[in-house]
């Protein structure tokens, strides 16, 4: 059953890739559509899968698939090899399924673009590539799943080429993510001198008794990896420029399902980090100081998606926090990266169905009150902010305190920072709910707001639905006992704060930063241009804590001070000191040559010298 | 068995003073009784040698040098002949358009 | 006393030098008998069958060669001896066909039509007018060959200084007869011939030396007395010494080399062609006998200096030629980096058995390569021609290959071979002498030799590169005067035999150059 | 069999030369029918290689100067019958590019440097390679010096003395190799691997020889032809010296580096290694810094060569003695071959339509001719090393063998997984995207490719789609081959 359906779940949207970009023109009419079944079709295979497997038991419901040997080299044999378990069914069916909706919703969202039907191939080549990502057996299949989500997500961000914004856009996201890529490179070749394979199995069996040195290491480059995919710090600045793409694609790939590749890696490779204590720790600090990075650069936007983009940098610092926490948090962050994937990729649909009701405008501080304009979007969309701020009883309100208080657990001040985040998160979702769909009308002359078409708002319901009701998964432990047999059981909690406590102590936290909000913006006008008698922090903020230039100032401008003193040095050194040899030549020669100066009486001298030279390097030889 | 050294002397200085002169002197003619000066001076080696081993092919090759310098004579007159003429000059130095 | 014992001969053995010097005295009374019209075809006639006469002649004697010292121990005749005089004969045949070519000029040849008669005056235009020539080029040519035979198979050193002689006269005076811009010609013959003399007194003087330390003139007793050794040995290094100035001078080596380029460029192409090629094999077979089996007991001494000439000579030869602006005086410094590459042979002495013979070959070989490039090369120098006569400018070659393919492409293949690109002659050349000189251990000089390779490597090819890829500055205008570029002028079928007969031959020699090393092989070494 | 391949684009040379005298557009035909015919011939010398079995097939073996031991003898194994795929079948596709737009003279010589690279790939006598090698020189002087750009003579010049010089400095090696044997010296590669060379003499051999194949492969420092060469000539010229004759250095670096002098290889694998790691970043650095198409995608090969011979170089017992380097380095050279030609020939579309190669000069292309476009950035990220694509496989081989030898080697290595992102999306993003460009060749927007131009490359891209998912054809090929130098 799942060898047989499995390679089709890839198939299908690879398929239909295939068929928009290679077709070319003749598919634009029914290619789109076409694109949109495909995926729905991989959906209902990823649904018979898993239903399939949940009335198996525990050690049946892992199973691989060996389609064809990739390559094979010395000791090295790498299969095209698909594994399917427990952790993959839940993403195949978070993928194929949000995947569906947001083509679903692209189909109106996009439906005036004349390049459609290349955004609907992109859309599908992304698809496959995340599921081959998700459903690799080994590494390096993994890498080739991760690579083409890459490329598809640089095609995507910069969609609308003739835009210089988008096309640099996509460089950076392309160039940042294979920085990471370095690191899952070098985890390869360190998985295969260590473990002799790449695959899984091989690397999760043999993690234990590996050194805890290499072990450390392994954890660390594969963290590399995973901050270039997920946007982590200091891997984060591409995140917010990658919202130049059409926002289905912002839902899709930069909230929903790319970016949680790195908490995705991290899980699978749990076995590598449950024996490599230094390399959690790392992930642990990189992941705060993301959550709260992302958090304080979602305060300072004016752009929607921009909020929305740092607080997706944010929660998936949560959920690289829990992957980071051990077999404590590696359920949950699988739990929030789920949640979260439904709550995010509703509002950045709503946010994209509110972009459209408003010309393509983005400045928040030009909405206001259009929560009567479009009710169906308010209404969804207040339904994923209810989860992300973790509003009791939402799908955010479970996930995101079952970090929190794994969190706790591990130490009392990464607890303490995940909940200041909370309140953050808090602050300004509230804040963009504020000035999008409450407050006075700040619209611009002609622009009418009206409610999106259903093929847009029906998504959106969906996922409001999933963002409301997603925590159904903890009822009864059920997602931890589900994944237990791939990441390990979690521990017993032995101490620390009681969960009420902690459960308590976020909903306080996250009113407080409501009611800051509602002090803030909720009770002011809101000016129509961004203040610039701004304070520090606002400043800092605004400019993405400097991320950009922090890399300008110590990448990008030494990058090209290098490269100019490389050229420098290739022409006038390298070349200069190969090609310098002809120049050398001339000068000799045109010294030398000076000494045929025509006159025979100085030629004879040559002879002469050259006769008492001879003979006394004669008697010289002669002498030794 | 005759000490052959100092007609070796004699031959050398007659040698250096050849060779000498051909880097000194500008006219072709001189030049070039220079040149036999070094030839004869090779003549007076090649008989001391002669003496000296006691066989006389040093001396038959002192013939034949002497006819080689008349040889040589002829053809070097010739060509200096020809500069001349077409230069009016016989200095050595003149003759120097081919060069570098 | 035994009264006068009349010398033995093996007339069987020398008569192809008895021919050669035969026919050149015929060719005297001719110039003194015949009709001034029919001297010509005569001269031509008489000397391409007398040189083609020794040819066969040589090529009987060197199917079965028995080495022998013949003429009382005045000549040797050996394997490398009978294949050095075919080479030198070949080569002449194709001199004589050279200087017999008088279509590129309206129909008068190269030589002054009266050398005696000062150039610019009356009596040369009426030499010219009258279609002058001078036909005793011809025999001046054979004497100088004879003298070439009997250069490399002398068996004593006294031979050695007269066949030296005998081969040098007709070249000064051969180098003196171009019709076009006799003053540099003039000027050329003066500077060889005082030059010339100068060193072989030098030569001379060595001999005396040479002879004063063993007693003997004969080289094979040299070798034993140097094998044995002698009283004084400082009699033999200084002897060694001048006698080799007096050879490398001959050859070109630096700093002997001042000569050549400035005789290359003024003595007439047809003569620089064939002496170029032919000096340097009868130089070069001279050397190597006389420091094979005279000297060759005594080779630690001699082969750490000889080194460092053919490193000078090498590098010399190959960075000055970057400069050059014409093409003769290019041909000529690169002329001079082969004598390196040729003395690079020579050290490699140890090589093999330890008798030479490896590098006996190698040197025969190259010789027989670069004779045919070089002739190749001098000979199309002397068909690209402008108003002026032969255009050796490098400005005037620009763009040949555009106007004329086969020539450009020809001159291309010879420079090629010079360079030592494979598939020509030239490459095996190279590699047979550096060969012989890495087994004998001198690495030092082979890695200079391929500096000096890469070095000469881009004049050639800068030259080609010119030929094929730069703009000619004007388009042609033919005929007229200002010209700024050459044009190709047919030549006579003679011309165009050596030509086609050099170009085929680079390539064969090239390409399947078995046979001819086998033949080199059989042809064994010097006896000593 | 082999004789036949090497002799029918010699043939085609010949007759295409001829038939040029009368008509030039008939000679071009004539020479691509000819390179399809030579296509022929490799491919079914493929179906009859034996890829059980080891050693070298199809042997043919005749005296050539016999007195010093050399032959005319030619053979296949994996890594031979790979590259001469390779030149088989890029030729004829570039010359259906070049068919409108060069003359007959560059057919006959393309011809001609095929047959001559077919010998080098072929020959198991070590002096029969080294003047064929030498050879190749000659036709290719003449392509790059009778087409391209202003400087191209000035390139020709300089590419034919580097490679000149090079081969002068192998010469060296060649000739060390006949001086070391003794007795009955050989140059037959069976004979060399058995001769008895000196330690010492081995080195100095080895040294010649690399130096020689670093000029062609090239390698840092040897390397500054390449960037002239490529902006001056052609971009098909740049093809066929890029993606065939330079193979000739990699190739020659294991068969006869690694082959026939183990020990010296292994004494010199860390300052080849170090040479490797700054031809690799070094070369990535200057390609970012390019503001010409044709120089940039040159120097992308600095780098690709840089890998090439570092997965050489870490086969050796001093290098970790990694094969799965070593086959990746085989793979890469076709690899890079098919990517490299794809970029090079988009590029040759692009800079015909906009009559320039300067990247400043171009703008915006994508709107108006998006398919090439996609092309562009098909092949560009083919040569970045994307997975999927087939440079990958090859790439990420040698980066284990890199990381295998030394975790610090592997590291550098890797930065060009970055460097070459940087320089090829860069690229494409100051080409192809952004507004469109209003000054055009003609005063029209870019004309998008046509269906013949895309068909021409179109095999190009399949191969990198294909070896990309399935390189085990050419894996099945250069295995063995691995282990034989090994053993």
């Amino acid at each position: 059953m799942v060898s047989n359906v499995l390679p089709f779940v890839i198939a299908l949207p690879l398929l239909g890739a295939a068929v928009l970009l290679i077709g070319g023109r003749r598919t634009d009419s029914w290619g789109p559509y076409l694109a949109t079944l495909l995926p729905i079709a991989s959906f209902v295979c990823a649904l018979v899968l898993f239903v399939h497997t949940l009335g198996q038991p525990d050690d049946a419901r892992s199973q691989s698939v060996h389609l064809w040997t990739w390559f094979e080299a010395g000791k090295l044999n790498v299969g095209a090899d698909l594994l399917y378990d427990q952790l993959s069914s839940l993403f195949l069916l978070l993928i194929t399924g949000v995947g569906s909706l947001i083509h679903v919703y692209s189909l109106g969202y996009m439906a005036h673009d004349e390049r459609k039907r290349r955004f609907f191939g992109y859309l599908n080549l992304f698809v496959a590539a995340m599921l081959t990502l998700v459903l690799a057996a080994n590494y390096l299949v993994l890498f080739l799943g991760w690579e083409g989500v890459g490329l598809a997500s640089y095609l995507l961000i910069g969609f609308w080429q003739h835009k210089p914004s988008a096309a640099a856009a996509a460089k950076k996201a392309f160039v940042m993510n294979r920085v990471g890529d370095m690191g899952l490179s070098l985890a390869i070749a360190l998985c295969f001198t260590t473990f002799g394979s790449t695959s899984f199995d091989v690397v999760n069996a043999g993690a234990q008794h590996a050194g805890e040195t290499t072990m450390t290491w392994l954890g660390l480059l594969l963290l590399l990896g995973a901050c270039g995919k997920s946007a982590q710090v200091p891997l984060q600045a591409w995140l917010l420029d990658a919202m130049e793409g059409p926002t289905p694609v912002s839902a899709l790939i930069h909230a929903a399902t790319m970016v949680t590749a790195g908490v995705y890696l991290m899980v699978r490779s749990h076995a590598i980090l449950d024996a490599a204590p230094v390399a959690r720790t790392a992930v642990v600090v990189v992941a705060t100081v993301t959550l709260l990075w992302g958090a304080i650069i979602g305060t300072a936007k004016d752009d929607i998606k921009k909020v929305l983009a740092g607080s997706t940098m944010s929660q998936i610092g949560y959920m690289m926090l829990a992957a980071g926490l051990g077999p404590a948090g590696y359920a949950f962050a699988i739990f929030h990266l789920l949640t979260h994937g439904f709550f995010k990729a509703n509002m950045f649909l709503g946010a994209g169905s509110v972009m459209h009701a408003m010309d393509d405008d983005v400045d928040m501080r030009h909405y206001g009150a259009l929560r009567r304009a479009m009710p169906v979007t308010f209404l969804t969309f207040a339904m994923g902010y209810l989860a992300i701020i973790g509003f009791p009883g939402f799908s955010g309100f479970w996930s995101k305190d079952k970090i929190i208080d794994a969190a706790w657990h591990e130490h009392w001040w990464i607890g303490a920072l995940a909940l200041f985040g909370a309140g953050i998160t808090a602050f300004y979702m509230t804040r963009l709910m504020l000035m999008t769909f409450f407050t006075e009308k700040r619209w611009r002359d002609g622009v009418h707001p009206h409610e999106s078409p259903s093929i847009m708002t029906g998504p959106l319901v969906v996922l409001a639905a999933l963002s409301v009701l997603g925590g159904v998964m903890l009822l009864g432990s059920w997602i931890q006992d589900y994944l237990a047999p791939i990441v390990g059981e979690p521990p017993e909690e032995s101490s620390g704060a009681p969960a009420w406590l902690i459960s308590l102590l976020a909903v306080l936290v996250v009113a407080c930063g409501v009611a800051l909000a509602w002090f803030l913006v909720g009770r002011r006008p809101v000016p129509d241009t961004a203040p610039t008698d701004v304070r520090w922090p606002v400043a800092v903020a605004r400019q993405d804590l400097y991320g950009d230039e922090i890399n300008d100032t110590f990448v990008i401008l030494p990058g090209r001070k290098l490269t100019g003193a490389l050229l420098e040095i290739d022409k006038y050194g390298v070349d200069g000191l190969m090609t310098g040899g002809p120049v050398a030549v001339g000068a000799f020669a045109g010294i030398f040559r000076k000494a045929q100066n025509g006159f025979v009486r100085s030629y004879a001298l040559s002879v002469l010298g050259g006769a008492v030279v001879v003979v006394l390097a004669l008697m010289v030889v002669n002498w030794q | 068995m005759t000490d052959v050294t100092p007609y070796l002397i004699v031959s050398a200085v007659l040698f250096s003073i050849g060779a000498t002169g051909v880097l000194i002197r500008r006219n072709a003619i001189v030049v070039f009784m220079c040149i036999e000066l070094m030839l004869n001076a090779a003549n007076l080696s090649l008989v001391s040698f002669s003496n000296l081993h006691g066989n006389l092919e040093g001396q038959v090759t002192a013939f034949f040098v002497m006819v080689v310098a008349a040889a040589e004579v002829v053809i070097g007159l010739a060509i200096i002949m020809t500069i001349f003429r077409s230069r009016r000059s016989a200095s050595i130095d003149d003759a120097s358009l081919l060069k570098w | 006393m035994n009264g006068f014992v009349s010398p033995h001969l093996e007339y069987s053995l020398l008569w192809p030098i008895f021919v050669v010097f035969g026919v050149a005295c015929v060719g005297i009374l001719v110039e003194a008998f015949a009709p001034r019209e029919r001297r010509y075809a005569t001269q031509v006639a008489l000397t391409l069958i007398g040189l083609v006469i020794a040819l066969v002649r040589v090529i009987i004697i060197g199917v079965d060669v028995t080495p022998r010292t013949v003429a009382e121990g005045a000549l040797v005749v050996d394997g490398p001896g009978v294949f050095l005089w075919g080479v030198i004969l070949v080569v002449a045949i194709a001199g004589v066909l050279l200087f017999a070519e008088r279509q590129l000029d309206t129909g008068v040849s190269a030589f002054a039509g009266q050398a005696a008669a000062l150039p610019g005056t009356a009596a040369e235009r009426t030499a010219a007018q009258q279609g002058l020539d001078h036909t005793e080029v011809y025999p001046l040519l054979l004497f100088a060959v004879g003298g070439m035979m009997l250069f490399p198979v002398a068996g004593d050193l006294l031979m050695l200084f007269v066949a030296l002689e005998v081969l040098s006269l007709p070249l000064y005076l051969l180098v003196g007869l171009a019709r076009r811009r006799r003053l540099l010609s003039q000027e050329a013959a003066l500077k060889y011939f005082l030059l010339g003399a100068f060193s072989s007194g030098f030569f001379i003087y060595g001999i005396s030396l040479v002879y004063g330390y063993a007693g003997t003139m004969d080289l094979a007793g040299i070798g034993d007395v140097v094998q044995h050794g002698g009283a004084n040995h400082g009699l033999l290094i200084a002897g060694m010494g001048l006698m080799a100035v007096g050879l490398l001078f001959k050859v070109g080596a630096v700093p002997f080399h001042s000569w050549t380029p400035d005789v290359y460029q003024g003595a007439p192409t047809a003569v620089t062609a064939w002496m170029s090629a032919a000096t340097k094999v009868a130089a070069f077979g001279a050397l190597l006998r006389l420091f094979v089996v005279a000297f060759g007991h005594d080779r630690l001494t001699w082969q750490p200096v000889m080194g460092a000439v053919a490193i000078a000579t090498m590098l010399f030869g190959a960075a000055i030629a970057v400069v050059q602006t014409d093409v003769k005086r290019m041909l000529a410094y690169s002329a001079i980096a082969h004598t390196g590459f040729l003395l690079t042979g020579m050290i490699g002495f140890t090589a093999g058995d330890g008798d030479g013979t490896d590098a006996t070959h190698a040197i025969l070989f190259y010789l027989l390569a670069y004779s045919v490039a070089t002739i190749g090369a001098f000979a199309l120098v002397s068909v690209v021609r402008d108003s002026n006569g032969e255009a050796t400018d490098f400005g005037k070659w620009t763009g040949l290959g555009k106007r004329s393919p086969l020539v450009a492409g020809l001159f291309t293949l010879f420079l090629f071979s010079m360079a030592g690109l494979p598939l020509t002659g030239g490459f095996i050349g190279k590699w047979e002498v550096f060969t012989v000189a890495l087994r004998a251990g001198y690495w030092p000089v082979v890695v200079v030799a391929i500096a000096a390779s890469i070095v000469s490597v881009f004049f050639y090819v800068r030259f080609v590169l010119l030929l094929f890829f730069t703009q000619a500055q004007k388009e042609v205008v033919t005929g007229g005067e200002g010209t700024t570029t050459a044009v190709v002028a047919v030549p006579a079928w003679g011309s165009i035999v050596v030509i086609g007969a050099c170009a085929l031959a680079t390539v064969l020699l090239g390409v399947v150059p078995d046979p001819v090393l086998q033949l080199i092989e059989n042809a064994g070494s010097f006896i000593r | 069999m082999i004789a036949t391949l090497c002799l029918v684009p010699l043939i085609g040379a010949l007759c295409s030369a001829l038939v040029g005298r009368r008509s030039d557009m008939a000679a071009r035909q004539v020479a691509i029918a000819f390179a399809l015919a030579t296509l022929a011939v490799a491919i079914v010398a493929t179906f009859r290689f034996d890829r059980s079995g080891s050693g070298f097939q199809e042997t043919y073996s005749v005296d050539w100067i016999s007195r010093i031991g050399v032959h005319l003898a030619l053979g296949l194994d994996g890594m031979a019958l790979l590259l001469i795929l390779l030149t088989a079948a890029l030729v004829p596709i570039v010359m259906l590019t070049a068919l409108r737009s060069h003359t007959y003279g560059w057919f006959a010589w393309a011809l001609a440097l095929t047959s001559f690279a077919l010998v080098v790939f072929s020959a198991t006598d070590l002096f029969l390679f080294y003047v064929f090698f030498e050879a190749t020189l000659i036709p290719a002087y003449f392509m790059i010096g009778g087409h391209g750009g202003p400087q191209r003579s000035f390139a020709a010049l300089k590419f034919l003395m580097y490679q000149l010089g090079g081969g002068l400095v192998l010469l060296g090696g060649v000739i060390g190799f006949y001086a070391v044997q003794p007795d009955s010296p050989s140059y037959l590669l069976t004979d060399l691997q058995h001769a008895d060379i000196g330690t010492v003499a081995g080195r100095w051999i080895f040294v010649a020889f690399f130096i020689g194949f670093a000029v062609k492969a090239p390698l840092f420092p040897f390397h500054t032809w390449l960037a002239d060469t490529s902006e001056s000539a052609t971009p098909q010229t740049s093809v066929l010296l890029v993606c065939v004759l330079d193979k000739i250095g990699t190739f020659g670096m294991l068969r006869f580096c690694l082959g026939l002098l183990p020990e010296a290889s292994a004494w010199a694998t860390p300052v080849v290694v170090a040479l490797c790691l700054i031809s690799i970043v070094y070369g990535a650095f200057l390609a970012i810094g390019q503001d010409d198409l044709l120089r940039l995608i040159g120097l992308t090969s600095l780098s690709h060569f840089g890998f090439i011979a570092l997965g050489i170089f870490v086969l050796t017992p001093t290098g970790g003695g990694s094969a799965e380097g070593a086959s990746g380095a085989i793979i890469y050279m076709v690899n890079h071959g098919v990517a490299t030609a794809a970029m090079f020939l988009v590029a040759a579309y692009l800079i015909e339509r906009k009559g320039s190669a300067s990247i400043r000069a171009i703008r915006g292309v994508e709107r108006s001719a998006p398919v090439l476009a996609g092309l562009l950035l098909v092949a560009g990220l083919a040569t970045a090393g994307l997975p999927g694509l087939s440079q990958f496989v090859s790439e990420i081989l040698v980066i284990i063998g890199a990381f295998a030898y030394h975790w610090w080697v592997g590291a550098i290595a890797v930065t060009a997984v970055v460097l070459a992102a940087i320089y090829v999306l860069w690229m494409y993003q100051r080409t192809m995207t952004g507004p469109p460009d209003p000054v055009s060749v003609g005063g029209a927007a870019t004309a998008d490719l046509t269906r013949t131009e895309v068909a021409i490359v179109a095999p190009l891209m399949i191969a990198l789609v294909l070896f990309g998912f399935y390189p085990a054809p050419l894996l099945d090929l250069a295995n063995p081959v691995i282990a034989a130098v090994t053993r």
